[in-house]
């Protein structure tokens, strides 16, 4: 394994008495996309923004490539290369999503500004998935479509490592399938990203490796398919029955013909 | 228009004023100055109006704004009743701030400026620079001399110690009369046991009090406004603080204090004072509360209405012709209700520096000299509750 | 019991729920599927009065006409909505949140009762009672905000996406729960994302598709046919039994 | 007595301030209201309730029987009749604390001018129980006894109303998310009506506690509404407990300085300590919304 | 309290109508540069003056307040230093050294109260703005009483009314272009991005403390500098005078009205206040106050999102209806 990009040891972070996240150490390669998975507040979200500067970690550090993160702004976070989307979409609703992107582009070393950001700004809207939507407002778009345009913005950054934070949670499975393509392509650039996600699915199709968090503290770290069968695993976040392909219909009265079913689906709104 | 119009005289004149209706400068207008103008302007016209030297009466027809308690808007509305309403007379704003920005206007256009509620030590050189302008209210320096002069006096007479406490409020007036008076006191071997100032819009003022109380000062001197007189007062009340001299500034004079405070203002000392035994003030005094409804402060309302009296008779004399009046302001003698008046230097230089309530009203008794000065009463009777 | 007729909301020109019709029963779970930006989260709102409805919509609950009332009566005639976003009150305490959704005086009898069945379904809000729901995690918020709608003791629940952001272990005892809380006689009208699961307990649902009612049927028809799998069970044509 | 003159001093002036305060913080906090006209309306139950002790020979407390549900009745309407296309119009978003500047803005003049018009500029003032009780030796007026008490009371109870009940509880919702207010069944309209009525009530019976001790002139509403400002913020808004702690703790930190320090200073104390309590808690003492 | 609703609600100008409005804004200025050659008397250049003023403090307060949404009401605190600035040098050093010298003060003041008060937000910032301007006010006055033991100062120069007035223009120019050029800079974009979401602004990179604090500071050099070349038309200035709060809220008010959002906004609002002011003022000294108020709620009743965004509504209807 190549020298790690982020090296993350004895990263601890408390709210009063809580301890959100407790001594948490894992790396990151280069290229390498991991997820980092775990039950609901066991952490996952704070440790990002410990990596990303919205929070300061009391303890710990965070290395990326030679640079000490830990305690430096966030600003000072994204000049070294660290972009980060968020659980909640924050996007500028008032700005234009062409603005979105440039705030993305402007304010970082090899960024642009201007005429000159014009191009970039197209392309990566195009890539998103939101080309033609330029000058709509943020605030207009549903929230998939924020999501994207979030993700936009971080690409604009053009990051070392980008931290996606449920950013393919509320997909329906054909835009879960775009979405992931999507990163697919994005990590065969060679992009290296943390994806802290609860679909399974996406896990298991874009992570190698896994870093699953409980209750503040690391308990598996591995590849994925090996750790998502690790038994504490399984009893703390996935439970007992893993997924089964097919329905299971409880209610399906035997026999019983589809009542009044006349989908015209892809029909006159198309 | 030739010789034999001018000679007719003009039909009316114009007189314009912008004054405080609104803002921190309305108690002011609305206590010493406003119902003076208005006095002055009904009973001129109800008896036909100013009678010009041609023997002819000629109404007054007035121009008004509010000059929102800035000096900004004072200065603008000033220019407008120049130009734009070409009145012929202009009123003065209150206070002295107000009348110091304004001063650059009337001084530009040759409008005599009658500044009868300024209270400023530059005075003597502002009546330099400015022509055309008359200061009636004295410096601060004045006041406090007279003051501290007259308690000296009491002193030697053995009546009071040396102890004096001193608060000021924290604004030119304050600053002005307590650099005065400091002075003053030091040299006449006054020990200044407690001499603080604080700053305009005190709500509460028991701290100080408390603490002066503390020091048991035979002289308590608080050089105020309106609002701390009154909790001062209030206070000193409260917790049974009687010096033997208890001075407040400005606002002792209003019929107010002695409206919330019955007889207890008796034996209370400010700055100004009148001799309202003499007819002619009582005659003022009934007058203003029959046509304003109020009756007017013991300090500088009859001040103002001496400065309107003059005009008129100025006016009277000479005309409409604006340096022609201020010339005459500048050296004729006046028949005021204070008596025959000449100025000095176009300032007023008999001004009570020194009151008292006493018998319910307020009356000067410093300078001693002066007729119709009253002893002071020392020690001030304690408070009744 | 919920029975909807003529419902329409326009955003400016945009017509984003077009004439939508539709039945929830008692003790049913009703499943609306529909894609990205085809006005679920639009009835629902629409439903609960939080956005406009244009005129001639007709909302009958127990055979009261709702549609001319205000969103606050809504909630007290006995709809609980869930909202995109969750809608919880962050400067408040869980326990302050909870206790909102028993607000309505239909909530007020059984305030008790649900307080316990809403922190044993979500043990974690046990743990958290008095921690200011802003600084709780995503997941921990959509607890919240499914457990205030609890609260009030609905006879419908609208639900938009409650499963979002919960763990797959939290996501499954919620739907388990949904099922105990159909079986206690409440309706739910459910909009999900995870098809699979929900029409795994739900017993009817609908289709929609730019803003009109495109399809309906039992819930086991649904996710038989083909188009549907493709759509939203993200199963290719043909690639399942 | 030093010690027993600072605190009876530092009380009677910090239960003054947060008198003055606890109806704005009501107004803003949960009617979301910026009421610039605030001042104005104290100094029009001070005007009332002179006018009716000095003309109709009332008693002062008596005063407060009437100027409280006045007050609420007022202010009531107010937010019915004036702000509520306001609310309405901006969703209450952003949009709403502009337009509620503005509007109160002018209903700050109107009423301004409505009171120069029937008192003129002048200062009014009354005495009413300003005599002396003796405190452990130290004398303080009964009146401003009164008005602490008044303060203590009105600001404990209302915190209690606030953080103990179900409709206390209701309020403080739609003081932080009045969007979602309506999801628990909670009629925000009704609520901030109220909420804006009561915080009229308090304002109405501070005017007429006020005037008790305090000479007042129709151009001092500014210099009340200014201080409730402060103290609201400082207290964190919408929290009546926070009035009162910061109303105090400025009351006290005049009264220190004035004492121990100079008195030229308290004014510049008080807003240095309200902007050091600002730096350090951003959101004020109690206050928990940073934006 | 995010009080100035966003630049997108305001609405978006087509560029055609952005050109028109700014060609008549610059034959504005034209106009107003010759006025005193055309022979207006004192009291119209008095209005002039009085316009300007609040043109460069509206104009100056929006280049901050705008695009970041953080409202303050410390426009009075830059203001009166400025003016007071001028009191103390006007009499001893060259006009320009003391305009130099008020705008040194300002600046440091600025930068002072930049780095205390901009990790607040909201209403938080407006009325601690507020209580700064009140502090400074204070700590002056406490200065001249106790140190100088002089309260109030003369201020005798040289400089007609005529001079104000273009000193004023002038200022008024420089913050227009300044206001331009930000507008177009990255710094323009770094505050819209700020008064939008802060949070979002640090995490794409900027450094939210220095745009705000640079932008404040250039603010304040602006009032600053209206403050001093207001200053000799009051003769004596004190504490009270140059440091009154009325000042910031009319400001804030004018600025509202126009529209914060958009460069001559806030000069769309100061016009009409300031002429309704003069002229209820002079029409109805006693009655001022009422009829101020009713025609300010008229206006937030019938003219929501300020005048400007009454404008552009008003053409972009007739521009659809022409395209018709
Ligand atoms: N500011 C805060 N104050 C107090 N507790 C906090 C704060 N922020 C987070 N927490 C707590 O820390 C724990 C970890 O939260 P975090 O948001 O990191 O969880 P998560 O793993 O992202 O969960 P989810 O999957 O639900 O998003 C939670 O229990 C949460 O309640
Ligand atoms: N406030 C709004 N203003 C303007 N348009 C809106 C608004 N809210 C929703 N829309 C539009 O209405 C349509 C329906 O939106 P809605 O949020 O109901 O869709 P949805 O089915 O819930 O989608 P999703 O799966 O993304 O949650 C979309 O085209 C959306 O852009
Ligand atoms: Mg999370
Ligand atoms: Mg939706």
């Amino acid at each position: 394994m190549s020298a790690p990009l982020l090296k993350v040891t004895g990263l601890t972070k408390a709210f009063g008495g809580l301890v959100a996240v407790d001594k948490l150490g894992f790396e990151v390669a280069p290229g390498e996309v991991i997820g980092l998975v775990g039950p609901n507040g066991s952490g996952k979200t704070t440790a990002m923004n410990l990596i990303s500067g919205a929070l300061r970690a009391d303890r710990g550090s965070i290395r990326l490539g030679d640079a000490e993160l830990v305690g430096l702004r966030p600003d000072r976070i994204v000049r070294h290369g660290v972009a980060r989307t968020f659980q909640l979409v924050r996007v500028l609703g008032s700005l234009s999503c062409a603005d979105n992107v440039a705030a993305g582009l402007a304010f970082h070393p090899g960024g642009a500004f201007g005429a000159g950001a014009r191009e970039r700004i197209d392309a990566l809207l195009a890539r998103v998935g939101l080309g033609g939507r330029e000058a709509l407002p943020a605030g207009e778009l549903t929230y998939i479509d924020q999501k994207r345009l979030e993700l936009a913005r971080a690409l604009a950054l053009a990051p070392r490592l980008l931290l996606l934070d449920e950013w393919l949670a509320g997909l329906n499975p054909t835009e879960l399938r775009e979405g992931i393509a999507l990163i697919r392509s994005l990590r065969d650039e060679g992009l290296t990203m943390i994806l802290v996600e609860h679909v399974m699915e996406a896990v298991h199709a874009l992570c190698n490796r896994c870093v699953v968090m409980n209750a503040g503290v690391l308990l598996a770290d591995g590849p994925t398919a090996e750790v998502l069968r690790n038994p504490e695993v399984v009893r703390a976040y996935l439970g007992e029955d893993v997924e089964t392909d097919d329905l299971p219909p409880p209610h399906l009265p035997t026999g019983e013909a589809p009542t009044q079913l006349n989908l015209d689906a892809g029909g006159q709104h198309a | 228009a030739g010789p034999a119009a001018a000679q007719a005289g003009p039909d009316k004149i114009r007189i314009g004023w912008a004054v405080a209706k609104t803002g921190p400068n309305a108690p002011g207008v609305a206590t010493t100055v406003l119902p003076n103008y208005k006095l002055w302007v009904e009973e001129i016209n109800a008896a036909g109006g100013i009678q010009l030297k041609s023997g002819k009466r000629v109404p007054v027809e007035v121009v008004e704004y509010d000059d929102r308690s800035s000096s900004e808007e004072a200065v603008r509305a000033i220019e407008r009743l120049v130009t734009q309403d070409k009145v012929d007379f202009i009123l003065p704003p209150w206070g002295t701030g107000t009348n110091l920005a304004v001063g650059p206007t009337f001084h530009k256009h040759g409008y005599p400026l009658l500044a009868a509620t300024a209270v400023t030590d530059r005075a003597p050189d502002l009546v330099k620079r400015w022509p055309n302008a008359f200061f009636f209210l004295g410096t601060g320096h004045g006041y406090g001399e007279a003051l501290v002069s007259y308690l000296e006096q009491e002193r030697k007479a053995g009546k009071i110690g040396t102890k004096v406490a001193m608060m000021s409020v924290a604004d030119g007036f304050g600053v002005d009369l307590g650099g005065a008076a400091r002075k003053v006191l030091a040299k006449h071997g006054f020990e200044l046991v407690y001499d603080k100032t604080y700053p305009v819009g005190t709500q509460d003022l028991s701290p100080m009090l408390n603490e002066i109380k503390g020091l048991a000062p035979d002289v308590f001197i608080a050089f105020s406004y309106p609002p701390d007189t009154l909790g001062i007062t209030d206070q000193a009340k409260v917790i049974g603080f009687n010096p033997k001299v208890f001075y407040t500034g400005v606002g002792t004079q209003f019929p107010l204090y002695k409206n919330k405070f019955g007889a207890n203002v008796d034996g209370v000392m400010s700055l100004g004072g009148i001799d309202a035994d003499d007819p002619a003030v009582q005659a003022y005094f009934r007058r203003h509360k029959e046509v304003t409804g109020q009756e007017p402060d013991r300090f500088a309302s009859p001040i103002v209405w001496v400065s309107l009296q003059m005009l008129q008779q100025a006016i009277e004399r000479v005309g409409v012709d604006r340096a022609a009046v201020s010339k005459e302001l500048a050296s004729g003698t006046f028949d005021t209700i204070l008596g025959q008046v000449k100025l000095v230097d176009r300032q007023w230089p008999k001004l009570w520096w020194v009151g008292q309530w006493q018998d319910g009203e307020f009356r000067g008794i410093a300078p001693t000299d002066r007729a119709g000065a009253r002893p002071a009463v020392i020690p001030k009777p304690a408070w009744k509750p | 019991m919920l029975e909807i007729a003529g419902l329409s909301v326009r955003y400016g020109k945009h017509l984003a729920l077009d004439d939508v019709a539709l039945k929830v029963g008692r003790g049913e779970i009703v499943v609306m599927l529909g894609a990205n930006g085809a006005g679920k989260s639009s009835l629902l709102k629409a439903v609960g009065g939080m956005v406009k409805r244009e005129p001639g919509a007709s909302i009958r609950l127990a055979g009261t006409e709702l549609a001319g009332l205000p969103a606050h009566r809504i909630v007290g005639a006995g709809l609980a909505l869930v909202p995109e976003g969750r809608g919880v009150f962050g400067e408040l305490t869980v326990r302050e949140n909870l206790a909102l959704g028993a607000f309505p005086h239909r909530g007020r009898a059984a305030e008790a009762d649900n307080f316990e069945r809403v922190q044993n379904l979500f043990p974690r809000l046990r743990e958290r009672l008095d921690q200011a729901v802003r600084t709780m995690s995503g997941g921990e918020q959509q607890m919240v905000a499914v457990g205030r709608a609890l609260m009030s003791a609905p006879a419908i629940l609208l639900l938009d996406e409650p499963s979002l952001g919960l763990s797959p272990l939290m996501c499954k005892e919620l739907f388990q729960a949904l099922a105990r809380i159909r079986d206690d006689g409440t309706g739910v009208l459910l909009v999900e994302q995870n098809a699979r699961q929900s029409l795994a307990i739900g017993d009817r649902g609908y289709l929609l598709e730019g803003g009109r009612v495109v399809g309906s049927g039992s819930a086991a028809a649904l996710g038989a046919d083909p188009a549907v799998r493709a759509a939203y069970l993200g199963v290719a044509h043909g690639e399942a039994a | 007595m030093l010690i027993v003159d600072v605190l009876l001093a530092g009380f009677t002036l910090g239960g003054m301030y947060a008198l003055i305060a606890m109806g704005l913080t009501l107004q803003y906090g949960v009617a979301r209201i910026m009421n610039l006209s605030y001042g104005e309306v104290l100094v029009m139950s001070a005007f009332g309730t002179w006018f009716a002790v000095t003309r109709l020979d009332w008693n002062p407390v008596a005063v407060l029987l009437a100027s409280l549900p006045l007050g609420y009745l007022a202010s009531w309407l107010i937010y019915r009749v004036l702000m509520m296309p306001l609310v309405r119009r901006s969703g209450a978003g952003p949009a709403l604390e502009v337009d509620s500047i503005l509007a109160t803005f002018g209903l700050l003049f109107l009423l301004q001018g409505v009171l120069l018009l029937a008192f003129g500029g002048n200062y009014y003032s009354y005495s009413y129980l300003s005599q002396p009780v003796d405190i452990l030796g130290s004398q303080v007026a009964a009146n401003r006894l009164v008005v602490l008490g008044f303060a203590a009371a009105i600001g404990l109870g209302l915190y209690l109303l606030l953080t103990r009940s179900r409709l206390g509880t209701a309020v403080r919702a739609v003081a932080v998310a009045p969007r979602f207010a309506p999801l628990v069944g909670i009629d925000v309209w009704r609520l901030s009506a109220i909420a804006f009525g009561i915080g009229g009530a308090l304002v109405a019976g501070g005017g007429t506690l006020l005037s008790m001790f305090l000479p007042f002139s129709a151009t001092m509403g500014v210099v009340f509404a200014m201080k409730a400002l402060v103290v609201v913020i400082m207290g964190g808004v919408g929290n009546l407990l926070g009035c009162l702690v910061a109303g105090l703790m400025l009351g006290f930190a005049e009264t220190l300085v004035a004492r121990f320090v100079d008195p030229g200073l308290t004014l510049a104390v008080n807003f240095a300590l309200f902007l050091l309590v600002l730096l350090l808690r951003p959101a004020g003492l109690f206050g928990r919304v940073a934006r | 309290m995010n009080a100035l609703p966003s630049p997108a609600a305001a609405g978006n100008s087509t560029g055609a109508g952005r050109l028109a409005l700014q060609a008549l804004a610059v034959a504005g200025l034209a106009l107003l540069a010759a006025l005193p050659w055309l022979g207006a008397d004192d009291y119209l250049i008095a209005v002039g003056i009085n316009i300007l003023q609040y043109g460069v403090l509206a104009t100056a307060w929006a280049l901050f307040s705008g695009p970041t949404r953080y409202v303050s009401l410390a426009t009075v605190a830059f203001f009166g230093i400025g003016a007071y600035t001028a009191a103390v040098f006007g009499e001893t050093l060259p006009w320009p050294a003391v305009l130099a010298a008020a705008l040194g003060v300002s600046l440091v003041l600025a930068l002072i109260v930049g780095l205390a008060t901009l990790r607040l937000s909201g209403v938080h910032f407006v009325i601690f703005t507020f209580g700064l301007a009140e502090l400074v006010h204070q700590l002056v006055n406490w200065y001249e009483v106790n140190v100088t033991r002089t309260l109030g100062r003369y201020l005798f120069v040289d400089i007609s009314q005529v001079q104000i007035y273009w000193q004023l223009l002038a200022l008024l120019v420089a913050v227009l272009a300044t206001g331009w050029a930000i507008r177009r800079s990255r710094l323009g974009l770094a505050l819209q991005v700020i008064g939008d979401d802060e949070v979002v602004a640090r995490h794409v990179g900027i450094d939210t403390t220095r745009a705000k604090l640079l932008l404040f500071a250039i603010s304040a050099g602006f009032i600053g500098l209206a403050g001093a070349a207001m200053a000799p038309r009051w003769t004596y200035i004190d504490p009270a005078i140059a440091f009154n709060p009325v000042i910031s809220f009319q400001v804030l008010i004018m600025a509202l009205l126009g529209g914060a959002n958009r460069l001559f906004g806030p000069l769309l609002g100061v016009l009409p206040v300031a002429l309704l002011f003069e002229l209820l003022s002079g029409s109805f000294p006693n009655h001022f106050m009422i009829l101020l108020g009713l025609v300010f709620m008229a206006i937030v009743y019938f003219i929501p999102n300020g005048l400007f965004g009454l404008l552009e509504r008003r053409r972009q209807r007739a521009g659809k209806e022409g395209g018709k």
